[in-house]
């Protein structure tokens, strides 16, 4: 397993067993900056040398998909899990959207393996950030009822996972390999260590689900599990279907199978308030996370390796 | 001591909320208001920092009793019946050279 | 506004006793808490955050006043020989909407 | 509970000053005091932890009414025109054991 | 444009779209103590290998220009834009002393164009904090009234910057260059890394005086501008003079041309509290330091390289 | 001096002479930390090339003499120095477990030596955090009394320091050398950097301590300084006796010599409350730390040189 996973388990283990560890809030913070900043940059640098014409259609299939993911996870919530109307569409937004832990994840794993992908797969990233959170907010009202669509756009496209993918996408795009050179050591030598600490912090976080996940019952244990693997399974074989390379395929499927436990939540709180929020971080947290940093991430590259022979 | 009295309204609530809501405290006729970092445990369970927009926030307002009532009962309008919400109001003694 | 009176407890003591007293609290009968963090100076010197463990915590308690009277009794008998604690007791208007 | 009134005297004031007004809370007479972060907006508009000494504090003093009048009368003296400054007074009960 | 420009470029047009994005304070003071340190260390360090004697007649030319730098602002605050006594002292004095953030910015500068300067300049860094507040408090208040002297020379030789920057030339100087060598993959390999989450940071916060800036009006703009131009060509003047080196030279230029937005308001909120803070503050961070590490610093090379042609 | 010392010494100065200097308490918990898992993983990934067999009776060792020192301390705190009971015991049970700042501070000046140690220290450093707490305990309520064993257990095992620690040695066992060395440029490359600013944040708590000393009197300097000698001869005695090498000998006599002053302190707050905590923080933090960081861990190491020699 790598080892950057096993820090994830100690904070799991720490945080199930009531340790008294916990990171502050300011190094989270700066941790998840961090990780944005640097898979922002990473893909600009790479970005630039390359031309931006034959994106336009990749980009447009993954928009789609974004936006049929929570569609096709509400039913199986609202008729499946019988939640309230609200909570199934809070959910369907969080399973519709990303996690960018888990591309943290993904990425070092196939690193580890060599397994090479598209320069723009973090552009993806930021994208798949949105629509889910727009039509998990149709799914709650409806385009009838009042929805506060200009505060909404604002938290969608200047929230904070937005803002730093989006702004390390472009500097590293202006600064090309040689401009970013001087910035090497910390945006990229650093990135696998503080990822160690940002998924020991993970491990504290889905820990404290756990007594949540209790409560809100096995449906969304069965949903956290059964839905990203369905979702993987749609996102490589899109990839695939895309011409992507089987790395790039495979974190598609990562991108597809995560859910948002960042920015969702926050979005959510504001436009759909009447939602739960328990619910989703429970399964988002205690559940998929922690299912897709062990055992998913290595089934979405076989799933990925399986298409690449058709 | 030259004082006055006035009420202070503590709010705790959402720490999400608290652009939104100082804003419409300002537009219900506060002069001021003050927050600051708060967790805690309520009806909704456990509220802590340790979660980004997970923890609470304390928000203070002094101001005459009129505008005490019309922030009270827009915060239980809005906020009450979909996010941890407590409020209480209090009498103090406000110095002279503060006005609100 | 329609609202009631209750007690609001303050309770500053070190930071270290926040996981114990709170639950100690919810026993006691209080059906919240909110703990925020702080620093200060009694009778034990300066407490400050430079520390870890160093630190104060500032508790209130909404509640009625016999569960005031027993959180009261409570921490000055088990918290107030050794560690550093100030209680004391307000009377607020809480509003309607809030039950303790 | 056997307790007794006091005065609960609280100032929000820049963070700045923290070191300097606590000193002289002292020497004004508290037998302590408790500091916590603070942000807010008033006449001096908006003030916020962003910013190093941008933020502002809320300290709180509690003690006989002759030491509470002292306080206020010194703040307002002192940091009045030139700073962010509000004080309010409240009359509060504290538990016998606690002594100022 | 220099990678590291384009972070603050990020932080600035966040900051302006109220972007949700805000880095912890806690991270804030980290990531300034770590440029004071580094950059202490590495003047230190190269102080270590040559005479101190020689530099004392440099050090107080320096010390002499920047207490004249103050003296010249203050005519042109008081009558040229009207400000109240106090407020025109206070500006005087940020614009005398020096900005950590900008010098840092130019260093990162001068080392990606391969321009070499002098090992002491961050001792003149250090020097050159100290002046501007002194003198501003006498324009304030004069020699008669009641300065609490004491106070203030704890608070001008006791603060953060000089406390940091002084001892990490002291303990690069005690540990020369073989004892720096373990702590170099810090202190110098992540220089610009840090550098770069630092000017993301002041981005924000220069953004966040964009609205004082409308309040206190367009002669402020104007001065923000002006004087660092006149103040840099100063510095660059008196450091060719002293024979300093085309890139010491246009160092000093950045110094002078520089207001600080830490030391000098907490020292100028104790000791002239009657002057309003905001005005300094939006022109040192609404004006200055962006024109500044945009415009300014490859301004004062030019004209570091044009007087060393004399 | 080694440089780091150097930090440690300026945030003395810093802090004695009230300067306006304070890191972030982020900062430290974040340091902290780090060290605790780095510390760990380095012994882990040693360890995970050799069999664990010939350490259980080390450990047995080692355990033995973490128990020895709090009961060699007691009676001189309580009879030569007149402490009340749960003073006595709470100061014993301090000098008794070990602090990681000292540790890590030996680990740097035997590198700096080139002197090798054996990989399992760390262990040893998790092992001797334990036993003093325990024995503290009984030393202040006997046998008899109310302890709450079961917090105290939890406060013991699942403490902050046990858990980074012990977790960074069983990942770095599990991930061995190779899946350690893309962790390497963060966990190995910063240590000394990070080290740096640890101490400098240490140096600034000591001198916090240094009013209070005065306050507790002479007793305790005296003891501060004598007893980490006596305790540092007998961990380097016992590990010449337990035929570690030079540098492993010296180790265990420092880890014998220091004063915990962050597992332990918490520890007794709540198990032995009517201890007075600022007398044992004066001593380790206000002597005894200060003293073994500069003056102790030579002293250790030229003991264990010289024990090497029977
Ligand atoms: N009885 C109480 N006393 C003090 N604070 C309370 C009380 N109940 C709730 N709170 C605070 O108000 C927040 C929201 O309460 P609730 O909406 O009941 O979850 C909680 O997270 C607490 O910080
Ligand atoms: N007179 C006072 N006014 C306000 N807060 C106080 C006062 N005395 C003590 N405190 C707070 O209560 C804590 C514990 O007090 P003590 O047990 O007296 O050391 C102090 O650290 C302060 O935060
Ligand atoms: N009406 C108010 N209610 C609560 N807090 C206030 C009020 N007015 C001012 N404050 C607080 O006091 C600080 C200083 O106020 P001022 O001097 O009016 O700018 C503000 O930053 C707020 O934190
Ligand atoms: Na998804
Ligand atoms: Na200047
Ligand atoms: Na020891």
């Amino acid at each position: 397993m790598d080892p950057v996973i096993l820090f994830f388990v100690l904070g799991l283990a720490a945080g199930a067993g009531k340790a008294d560890l916990r990171l502050p809030p300011a190094i989270y913070d700066f941790l998840s900056a961090y990780l944005l900043l640097a898979i922002g940059l990473k893909g600009g640098i790479e970005l630039a040398v390359q031309p931006v014409g034959p994106l336009v259609p990749k980009v447009a299939v993954v928009l789609l998909l974004a936006s049929l993911l929570p569609l096709l996870a509400y039913p199986v919530l609202r008729f499946g899990g019988r939640l309230a109307r609200p909570d199934a569409a809070s959910v369907a937004a969080h399973y519709g959207s990303v996690s960018v832990g888990t591309y943290a994840v993904a990425v070092a794993f196939l690193a580890a393996r060599g397994v090479s992908y598209e320069s723009y797969l973090p552009l993806f990233l930021a994208i798949m950030e949105m629509p889910g959170i727009v039509v998990g907010i149709l799914l709650a009202r409806g385009l009838s009822r009042g929805v506060r669509w200009g505060r909404l756009l604002h938290e969608v496209f200047l929230g904070k996972a937005i803002v730093l993918l989006g702004g390390g996408l472009l500097i590293g795009w202006a600064a090309g390999p040689e401009g970013f050179s001087s910035l090497e050591a910390f945006y990229s030598g650093l990135f696998r260590g503080l990822l160690s600490l940002f998924l020991l912090e993970m491990g504290l976080l889905c820990a404290g689900q756990l007594g949540a996940l209790r409560r809100v019952g096995p449906f969304l244990v069965v949903f956290g599990i059964v839905v990203p693997v369905a979702f993987g399974l749609l996102g490589c074989a899109a990839g695939t279907v895309m011409n992507l390379s089987t790395g790039g395929a495979a974190l598609l499927g990562v991108l597809a199978a995560s859910a948002s436990y960042i920015a969702v939540p926050a979005a959510m709180r504001i436009s759909v308030p009447e939602a739960n929020p328990a619910i989703s971080l429970a399964a988002a947290l205690g559940v998929t996370f922690p299912f897709n940093v062990t055992l998913g991430i290595p089934l979405y590259l076989r799933l990925a390796q399986w298409f690449a022979r058709f | 001591m030259n004082t006055f009295q006035a009420k202070l309204v503590t709010i705790i609530t959402e720490a999400l909320l608290e652009q939104e809501l100082t804003q419409r405290l300002v537009e219900l006729g506060a002069t001021g208001y003050t927050v600051s970092d708060a967790r805690g445990k309520g009806h909704r369970g456990v509220r802590d920092a340790g979660w980004e927009h997970g923890a609470n926030i304390r928000v203070e307002v002094l101001c005459d009793e009129e505008t005490a009532n019309r922030i009270a009962a827009f915060v239980v309008e809005n906020y009450y019946r979909d996010y941890a919400l407590v409020v209480f109001i209090d009498t103090v003694e406000v110095l002279r050279e503060n006005r609100f």
